[in-house]
């Protein structure tokens, strides 16, 4: 059975060795022959992942020595199968959006090169198995998803691109701190089920290994925008061409989450960091943050820089989540994961499609927008919906249980803050977002009718909307989904607390 | 067997004295004759690696007890071997490169003199051989640095004599209280400096040693002369400021820490304390004022300024681990800094550019070139695949194992200088491939990527940094065994 | 201070005129007074040594007809040292004075302040 | 005195002289602008007024040197041996053995004589050897150059000096009648020189005195015939290599400890005490010719047109 | 009493006679009868140096037939005799050196006087190295004055050089009027003249205590008297004119090696008359130390200022006199042994760089300016090396004569303890630093391709003698820097039996 453990490496090498073939193959430079050959390696990707997940859980595989203490070492487990899977599909349906969306842009072989190599690179961070690797993807994610953010080329995404290329690398180098000390004082780099801290040798060290995971949380925080690291999102998001940015929301800030996952629960262990000041240090950012976030994308008029800041406030859920250490705390967050992926991938595209027809960027021109694009509008309507977290959608569940989780845990004054910031945060949610669907469904009185003109787009791009909005109403038919996520949550965190 | 040690010395020595007065009649034939002699002479370094003849050759008596004498041993195996794979290369490219400069003959004539007594630099076997290798160093060098005899060359050879010189007589008093101390005996693994009780005074005389050595590796109050030797031709900063003057500071101060003075006397004291504050103050200091400089040069000269620092901090962990990571960044940095000096050159001799905002856009012109700058970039920053996530790592590694305020605050400073060299390096080379549209820019036809000759050593050396980058297993254990002695 | 100041009268004016002597050799601006102050200097060095080998009661150390008990003789050996010490000053004090001599023919002043600026006005040879 | 700091400034802008280096304007962003420093304007002092005070000054220092030396040589003069006293430690083994040992080793009944030729003979050949550079030193700086024009000495003054000789009888009968007497005198010590007070230096003075006497007297065309300059250079040449010669013989064998055969001969006699007599003369011939050119060099210059 | 024993004897009588005939002789026979005789010294000292160094003990050479307190006599040991072979063999050189300058500068018919004067100035020096008579000493610093301000004023034509003679005889003769004093004032309190008796008596005096104030009186007035005849460093003044504006023979003869002579003079009186513990017990050592540490950095400080090249190197003298009473006021046997070396390893490159300057004015129109001599380096290729060769020594660059003294007065600055230490090592490292700052630019200069206009192009002639003399100072040079372990066993030798 030696073969199949190198098949774990397929879905990485099969989307880079497309990337490639797109950026060098002098065959797939006509439009034409192009266009198929990126489906094509999408799909690829997509179902390959899904049967290496399914068929090699559990196996890992150590691929080779860089130096005597630096191994690359990749495997499939929970956490894997969960991000892989929906980070997969995300990069399926934004590449069939992009099919549409691209004939609006200008160098595609380079659009799409880096496109699939990103994949790539999110499915290296997903499939990495010790310290070292994440590090390798993590970095490498950026330097890939880099040439997305500058596409267009204009002063403004080149100075975004750069601060995005800066930040991350300043969090990539807090992220490495980690890797010394817990070489030092922890038995293996490998990920391991509760930790790797050796409590004979943390003994007198707890202080220090606190300070350094904090600094390798706040810096693996940096690609999530968590607050000291987050001002390159807002800036770099937008200016991304649509299916690229829906990529950066909604699945290169999960690759952040995973890092985080991985430091907490597998590295440093939650019995480690539950209870001290590091928690409650990361509590109180992640809820500022939530805060921020929102209230900075109230305030935002551009489109798609209000959709950024709400993605940082968003993601902050998650984490909000995550730094509670409980097992209901952390299903709520997977939960949001889930939502606010496929939410968020949708209204991006929703905003793509708007802009990429009526060219109209700023929130205030969207008057009776629901009339011309009734299909998109019904799309994006939804999909806010399940971000403000109402019934039906999927982003109510999460809040519910991320809020239980909140009252669970013992904190003095955070358990029963985070709940009211939450509901504030998500009255926010509901101020930015639902006046783009009045304002587009109801333009009011003086909207004249008569230079009306239908500018409903193409399958390319309604095809993948309807998708995202339909799965992001998972709650509706909870049953795969929440078996889904229980088990992840029973695997990363179970037999650890109480 | 011994006698072949002296010849790496004497041979470039001869051929760079005997290329000048050969009334040789074109330059081609120079060239010829330079790069056979410099080849000939990496290959019989190749074969002294392989050899490893053992035995001490005395070459003089100076007084009683102090000899000049040679010896290979782990240590020079690892800095010959750098200097004997790059050389090669520095001198292909110097060819090309100074086509159009004149009074070609001194300046080919010195550099490879200087191969010769860097070669001595290694192969020494006591303190004094290599202090008195470490001078005649300098002497070959100021020529090279004020080759182009204009106002600026000479500000900057008379910054760098005055800097070295006084580095070295510092470093002379440092080895006599060593000797007056100790006895005047060869190195021996570990030191030969009595351990006993911590006595003051050799500490003293391994600080002096640590700052003289420092200059000539850029330690942070005496690096001033790095930068301003940045005016000399680009094969000279190339080599000698990235490698050969440079790297024999650094060998030379290895050599006192782990060779003379010994890691048990100086673990824990005052002395190393004072030598890791300040090598981690370096670090810093060169990338922050790399990120400031605008000469393109300049920049990579600091940039020197902080990546030496990297390896002295290594050294003065005085655990083995940080001194295999020491040497392991002193071979990456070398290849990796050395394409850079390339790339800056290429782009010097080719368009006439020496500023950094002025090489927008020039990245569609000269695409290979800002290829191999950008892929050394990477290294240099240490993305992981490229040799100096390697290093890095191992020096962060090596840091953490003893508990040391002084090492937690070097773990910072290496972490954050990272950051500035991405922030120094990386937009540079967006910003060369990426321009937005609107802006304006004037390319002449010379614009263009340079002759095979120079994308002959770009290849190699992004080669080798790939292979080191992805397979350094072989090399890490090497290095080691050899520091083991 | 010793006791025998009183004693030795000859040594003290000796060391008194040396001490004139001297400062006006290093520090008089006129030459010729320089030259003076040489001769001051050496007298006096000849007196504390002529009176160094005086012993009171004692005659010059010729002898008189083959008298040869040391007790009647003074000391010798000053006097020889002094008749060294003069044929010195003399030719030093000649060598002086010529190059006062040149220096006057050259420059027309004798004080050497401005016979230096003078010298230094003059272009270089 | 140059303000230290001035200097110390210059020192360091001279080694680190930053140099702005001719940039491109839009690459400016970064060199600072070096401020000027104000040049400082020293008080004008009036001139005079300041040489009045250095002249102060220098005065009052001289005065300081002057009491400082005085007095350390007085109190070490107060700490010396008393003047004149029996047993002060000059008179030890060697005063005796001068005196009494003198006339068996040396033969001389002048001891100082027998002292400075035989017991330290070297100093005295040192001194006269002291004579004859200075001498030659004095012929470098004040003997006019035969060939005239290149010479830096022919200076009218020197011409004209010449021709002023007074010719008045009383002096010149007189100067007849003392020369004779004196040159006889001078003999007369030389060769008494190692039996009574006197010698070579004395007599020489004495022959070189009355050798000016008479050059100024009787004009000097006559006397110059006979002394030219090589007159001079071959006497001196003559004694000083006799007088090196006969020491060399002196030393060798008293260095190798063999007998030197040279008779003492009975004290009191002319021809007695050994080599001091030839010495004596010697220095006796040596120290007149050097007078005699001190004379001719200061006032003419040269030995007369016979140079 | 085998014949080698009597050839430093000779070599002095031989000087005395060639310096008499000399001065009858026409100038190219007095020019032939010098240099001969100077080779031929040198061989013969060279003997008595094989001689001594093999019987390893000094032995005295009676002046005349009596012994020690009544006659006068010389003492030759390794370091003497060292010295006695080194002094005329560089003098040859210097004279070579500087040949055709003397027949330039010096007029016609007094050329053969030159030559007597060189030989009385050689006498002079041997006499001080070799005297064990401290009134002989006397006699001959007499000489060695006269002769030395003879030597200075020769360059007739320059009124410069009269004025820097009349300073520097002025100042000499300060010099020696002191040094007469103390030793009259020591014959008076000892009695004796003769250095071992005098030492005896002083022992009494010392421990006995009395006479203690004329005795340091005599100390202090040795110490200034020889120290403003060999221009440490605050009685200096005069040495830059008097060096400048000599011919380059003189300048080279008179820094490398007349203020030698009264450096070993000094020596010879505090260890052999009065004996290490009481020069010790009054500090005099201590004074001369900080001179010589003061001389080291302010004499390269005025020579970083000059912008004439033969004033810069009278100045560098002046630094490397300070290196030589540095390691005298160390006050122990390796700090006189760092001296020693510091005379020899000065004797050998100072006059080589003066010979070399003089090449250089000869091929810049004889301007001593630096202005003037860009390039001059590469008109005059050998003069250029030899300058190149003796400014990297003086650095104090391995390989090179310099060296030798920095390694020994290291070593010998650690042995001692306390400030002493500290001062001489900042001293070194700051001296050096000072003298590469000066000699570099100054090389690179004459390196220089951008020549002075009215200048370009003047290629040199140098003659067969000159490049002779050159090519034997760098040889002698290296000598000194690889084989400096052969010269110190002598020198130690020598210090061991010096007093």
């Amino acid at each position: 059975m030696m073969t199949n453990r190198f098949l774990i490496l397929v879905p990485i090498l099969f989307p880079l060795l497309c990337g490639l073939a797109v950026a060098f193959a002098p065959a797939l430079q006509a439009g034409s022959r192009r266009r198929p050959f990126v489906l094509f390696s999408l799909g690829g990707t997509f179902l390959s992942t899904i049967c290496v997940l399914l068929l090699l859980r559990g196996h890992s595989l150590h691929l080779c020595d860089l130096a005597p203490s630096i191994e690359l070492r990749f495997a499939v487990d929970e956490i894997t199968c969960f991000f892989a899977g929906l980070g997969s599909f995300m990069w399926l349906m934004s590449g069939i959006f992009s099919m549409e969306y691209m004939q609006h842009e200008t160098n595609h072989t380079r659009f799409y090169a880096f496109f699939l190599m990103g994949e790539a690179s999110m499915l290296g961070v997903t499939l990495s198995a010790n310290y070292p690797t994440l590090y390798l993807c993590f970095e490498w994610m950026t330097l890939l998803t880099l040439p997305l953010v500058f596409h267009i080329q204009s002063e403004e995404s080149i100075q975004a691109g750069i601060k995005y290329l800066l930040y991350s690398f300043a969090g990539a180098f807090a992220g490495l701190m980690g890797i010394p000390f817990l070489a030092k004082y922890g038995t293996t780099l490998n990920f391991v089920h509760g930790g790797v801290l050796d409590p004979l040798l943390t003994e007198g060290h707890e202080g220090l290994l606190l300070a350094v995971a904090f600094a390798a949380i706040l810096g693996f925080g940096a690609k999530t925008g968590l607050f000291p690291l987050h001002a390159w999102l807002p800036a770099a998001h937008p200016v991304a061409p649509a299916p690229a940015s829906a990529l950066l929301s909604g699945v290169v800030t999960k690759a952040g989450v995973i890092a985080i996952l991985r430091v907490i629960y597998y590295l440093f262990g939650a019995q480690f960091l539950a209870g001290t000041w590091v928690q409650t240090a990361l509590l109180t950012i992640s809820l500022l943050t939530v805060f921020m976030g929102s209230s900075m994308a109230f305030r935002e008029n551009i489109f798609k820089k209000r959709l950024a800041y709400s993605t940082v406030s968003q993601v902050s859920y998650i984490l909000f989540g995550i730094f509670l250490m409980n097992d209901t705390a952390l299903e709520g967050s997977l939960l949001h994961v889930l939502c606010h992926s496929l939410a968020k991938g949708g209204i991006f595209l929703c905003a793509g499609t708007i802009i990429y027809k009526t060219d109209k960027t700023d929130v205030r021109q969207l008057r009776g927008i629901g009339k011309e694009m009734p299909v998109v509008l019904w799309c994006f309507t939804l999909c806010s919906l399940a971000l403000v977290g109402i019934p039906p959608m999927s982003g109510f569940m999460s809040k519910w249980y991320l809020a239980l989780g909140s009252l669970e845990n013992g904190f003095p004054v955070i358990s029963w803050l985070g709940p009211v910031i939450l509901l504030i945060s998500a009255i926010l949610t509901a101020g930015y977002l639902l006046p783009i669907t009045i304002h587009g469904f109801f333009p009011g009185a003086d909207f004249d009718y008569s230079t009306l003109v239908k500018k409903d787009p193409t399958l390319w791009i309604l095809v993948p909307l309807l998708i995202l909005t339909t799965l992001a109403a998972f709650t509706l038919f909870p049953q795969p989904f929440m078996a889904l996520v229980e088990n992840t949550t029973e695997a990363i965190i179970g037999g650890m607390l109480s | 067997m011994k006698l072949f040690l002296i010849l790496p010395i004497l041979l470039p020595m001869a051929a760079g004295a005997l290329s000048a007065w050969l009334p040789l009649p074109s330059p081609k034939k120079r060239d010829g004759f330079i790069a056979c002699a410099v080849i000939l002479n990496s290959l019989l370094i190749l074969l002294l690696i392989l050899l490893k003849p053992s035995g001490i050759l005395t070459l003089l008596h100076l007084t009683d007890s102090i000899v000049l004498s040679l010896r290979l041993d782990g240590l020079s195996v690892v800095f010959l071997g750098l200097i004997g794979f790059l050389w090669p290369l520095a001198s292909f490219y110097a060819f090309e490169y100074m086509e159009h400069e004149e009074n070609l003959p001194r300046f080919f004539a010195f550099y490879t003199m200087s191969y010769g007594i860097t070669a001595g630099v290694a192969l020494s076997a006591n303190l004094i051989t290599m202090y008195f290798f470490y001078e005649l160093l300098t002497l070959v060098t100021v020529p090279l640095v004020a080759h182009e005899e204009d106002h600026r060359a000479m500000r900057a050879a008379r910054k760098y004599i005055l800097y070295s010189i006084g580095g070295a007589a510092l470093s002379f008093v440092g080895i006599m209280m060593l000797y007056s101390r100790a006895g005047a005996k060869d190195y021996i693994f570990g030191g030969f400096a009595p351990v006993g009780e911590v006595d003051s005074y050799l500490l003293i005389a391994y600080l002096l040693t640590f700052i003289g050595f420092g200059v000539k590796a850029a330690i942070f109050p005496l690096h001033g002369w790095l930068p301003s030797a940045g005016v000399a031709p680009t094969p000279v900063t190339a080599l000698l400021h990235a490698v050969a003057v440079v790297k024999s500071g650094v060998f030379a101060s290895i050599r006192s820490t782990w060779f003379a003075f010994g890691p048990e006397l100086l673990f824990g004291t005052w002395a190393q304390h004072a030598a890791l504050f300040l090598s981690a103050f370096t670090i810093l200091f060169g990338s922050a004022m790399a990120l400031r400089e605008q000469h393109w040069k300049r920049r990579l000269a600091y940039s020197t300024v902080s990546n030496l620092s990297y390896i002295l901090f290594g050294s003065c962990l005085m655990t083995s681990a940080g001194l295999s990571a020491a040497l392991s960044h002193m071979l990456f940095h070398g290849i990796m800094k050395i394409t850079l000096f390339f790339c800056a050159g290429t782009v010097l001799c080719k368009t006439g550019r020496e500023y950094v905002p002025q090489t927008e856009g020039l990245g569609r012109k000269m695409p290979l070139t800002f290829a191999t700058y950008l892929i050394a970039g990477l290294a240099l920053t240490g993305t992981p695949l490229l040799p100096g996530y390697i290093s890095k790592t191992n020096l962060l590694t090596a840091a953490a194992q003893l508990n040391d305020p002084y090492a937690l605050f070097g773990i910072v400073s290496l972490l954050l200088s990272a950051l500035l060299t991405a922030a120094y390096l990386l937009p540079m080379s967006v910003r060369a491939y990426i321009v937005p549209e609107g802006s304006s820019l004037s390319f002449t036809e010379k614009d263009r990527d340079p002759g095979l000759r120079m994308l002959i050593p770009f290849g190699i050396l992004i080669l080798a940094m790939v292979i080191f980058g992805v397979h350094s297993g072989p090399l890490m254990d090497a290095l080691s065994t050899l520091v083991h002695g | 201070m010793g006791s025998n100041l009183f004693f030795n009268y000859f040594e003290a004016t000796a060391v008194i005129v040396f001490g004139i002597g001297f400062t006006i050799l290093f520090l008089d601006r006129n030459l010729i007074k320089k030259v003076i102050g040489f001769n001051f200097m050496d007298s006096a060095i000849f007196l504390f040594l002529a009176s160094n080998g005086y012993i009171s009661g004692r005659v010059s150390p010729i002898f008189e007809d083959g008298v040869t008990a040391a007790e009647h003789y003074i000391n010798p050996v000053p006097a020889g040292l002094v008749l060294t010490g003069i044929v010195v000053s003399v030719s030093v004090t000649a060598f002086l004075l010529a190059l006062v001599v040149r220096l006057y023919l050259r420059y027309h002043t004798l004080e050497m302040d401005e016979i230096v600026a003078l010298s230094r006005k003059e272009a270089d040879e | 005195m140059k303000q230290p700091s001035r200097n110390v400034a210059r020192f360091v802008n001279w080694v680190e002289g930053e140099e702005v280096f001719p940039v491109p304007e839009e690459a400016e962003r970064n060199q600072k602008p070096r401020k000027k420093k104000a040049p400082v304007k020293a008080k004008p002092a009036s001139p005079e007024k300041e040489k009045r005070i250095f002249a102060l000054v220098y005065d009052g220092i001289s005065v300081v040197v002057c009491l400082t030396v005085i007095l350390t040589l007085l109190v070490t003069v107060s700490w010396l041996p008393r003047f004149g006293g029996q047993d002060n430690p000059a008179e030890n083994e060697v005063y005796i053995r001068y005196l009494e040992g003198e006339l068996e080793e040396a033969g001389a009944i002048n001891a100082v004589a027998g002292m400075i030729l035989d017991y330290r003979a070297f100093d005295t050949l040192g001194e006269s050897n002291v004579l004859f550079i200075a001498v030659c030193s004095v012929i470098i700086l004040l003997r006019a150059d035969r060939n005239r024009k290149t010479g830096a000495l022919n200076i009218p003054e020197l011409e004209n000096r010449r021709a002023l000789q007074p010719d008045d009888s009383i002096f010149r009968g007189s100067a007849a009648l003392l020369v004779p007497i004196g040159i006889l005198f001078g003999i007369y010590v030389i060769l008494n020189g190692h039996l009574s007070a006197g010698g070579g230096f004395s007599g020489g003075a004495i022959i070189g005195a009355s050798l000016i006497l008479y050059a100024n007297a009787c004009g000097p065309e006559k006397f110059e015939r006979a002394f030219t300059f090589r007159t001079y250079q071959w006497i001196s040449f003559f004694a000083l290599m006799t007088y090196t010669l006969l020491k060399t013989y002196s030393f060798y064998t008293g260095a190798n400890h063999l007998e030197s055969h040279i008779p003492l001969g009975t004290p009191g006699a002319i021809l007695s005490s050994g080599l001091i007599l030839p010495l004596n003369i010697c220095v006796g011939l040596v120290v007149a010719c050097t007078m005699y050119a001190f004379y001719s060099l200061f006032s003419k210059g040269g030995f007369g047109n016979g140079q | 009493m085998n014949l080698v024993q009597n050839f430093p004897f000779f070599c002095i009588m031989l000087y005395l006679a060639g310096g008499v005939t000399c001065c009858v002789l026409t100038p190219k026979a007095s020019r032939a009868v010098c240099i001969g005789l100077n080779l031929l010294v040198t061989a013969l000292m060279a003997a008595a140096l094989a001689f001594t160094v093999r019987s390893g003990e000094s032995y005295v050479y009676l002046m005349g037939h009596f012994p020690a307190p009544w006659g006068n006599e010389i003492r030759i040991g390794p370091l003497e005799t060292l010295m006695g072979t080194a002094f005329p063999l560089v003098m040859t050189l210097t004279l070579l050196g500087g040949m055709d300058h003397i027949f330039e500068d010096v007029e016609e018919d007094k050329i053969n006087l030159y030559f007597t004067v060189v030989n009385l100035l050689m006498v002079s020096m041997l006499a001080l190295v070799l005297t064990n008579d401290i009134f002989t000493g006397y006699v001959f610093v007499e000489i060695n004055t006269i002769a030395s301000c003879a030597l200075v004023m020769l360059k007739y034509k320059s009124g410069k050089a009269l004025v820097a003679t009349t300073r520097y005889l002025i100042m000499s003769l300060l010099g020696s009027g002191l040094f007469l004093i103390g030793i009259i004032i020591l014959y008076n309190i000892t009695g004796h003249l003769l250095m071992e008796p005098m030492r005896e008596k002083i022992h009494e005096l010392y421990l006995s205590g009395n006479y203690a104030f004329p005795l340091t009186v005599t100390v202090g007035l040795f110490a200034v008297g020889l120290s403003l005849k060999s221009a440490l460093w605050p009685f200096s003044a005069w040495l830059p004119d008097a060096h400048a504006s000599a011919t380059a023979a003189s300048s080279g003869i008179l820094s490398g090696l007349v203020i030698k002579s009264y450096m070993i003079l000094l020596l010879k009186i505090f260890y052999r008359v009065l004996g290490m513990e009481v020069v010790l017990s009054t500090g005099v050592l201590n004074v001369l130390f900080v001179f010589g540490i003061g001389a080291m950095l302010f004499g390269s400080l005025h020579a970083l200022q000059e912008r004439d090249i033969k004033r810069m190197l009278a100045y560098s003298s002046v630094a490397q006199a300070g290196y030589i009473f540095a390691g005298f006021g160390l006050g122990t046997a390796e700090g006189v042994l760092a001296g020693c070396i510091q005379i020899l390893v000065h004797a050998v490159t100072k006059p080589m760089l003066f010979s070399a300057a003089g090449g250089f004015m000869t091929v810049s129109g004889g301007s001593r300016q630096f202005s003037d001599l860009h390039g001059a380096g590469r008109r005059d290729i050998l003069s250029g090396i030899a300058f190149t060769v003796g400014a990297l020594s003086m650095i104090g660059i391995p390989l090179f004569a310099g060296f030798a003294t920095k390694l020994v007065l290291t070593r010998a600055s650690l042995a001692t303890a306390g400030w002493k230490c500290v001062a001489a090592l900042s001293a070194i490292v700051l001296s050096t630093v000072l003298n590469a700052l000066y000699y570099i630019p100054a090389v690179a200069l004459l390196f220089d391709k951008r020549e002075a206009v009215h200048i370009s192009g003047v290629k040199a002639q140098p003659s067969a003698v000159y490049v002779l003399s050159l090519t034997v100072f760098m040889a002698l040079n290296f000598f000194v820097g690889l084989r400096s372990s052969l010269l110190t066993c002598i020198l130690e030798a020598g210090l061991n039996v010096f007093s």
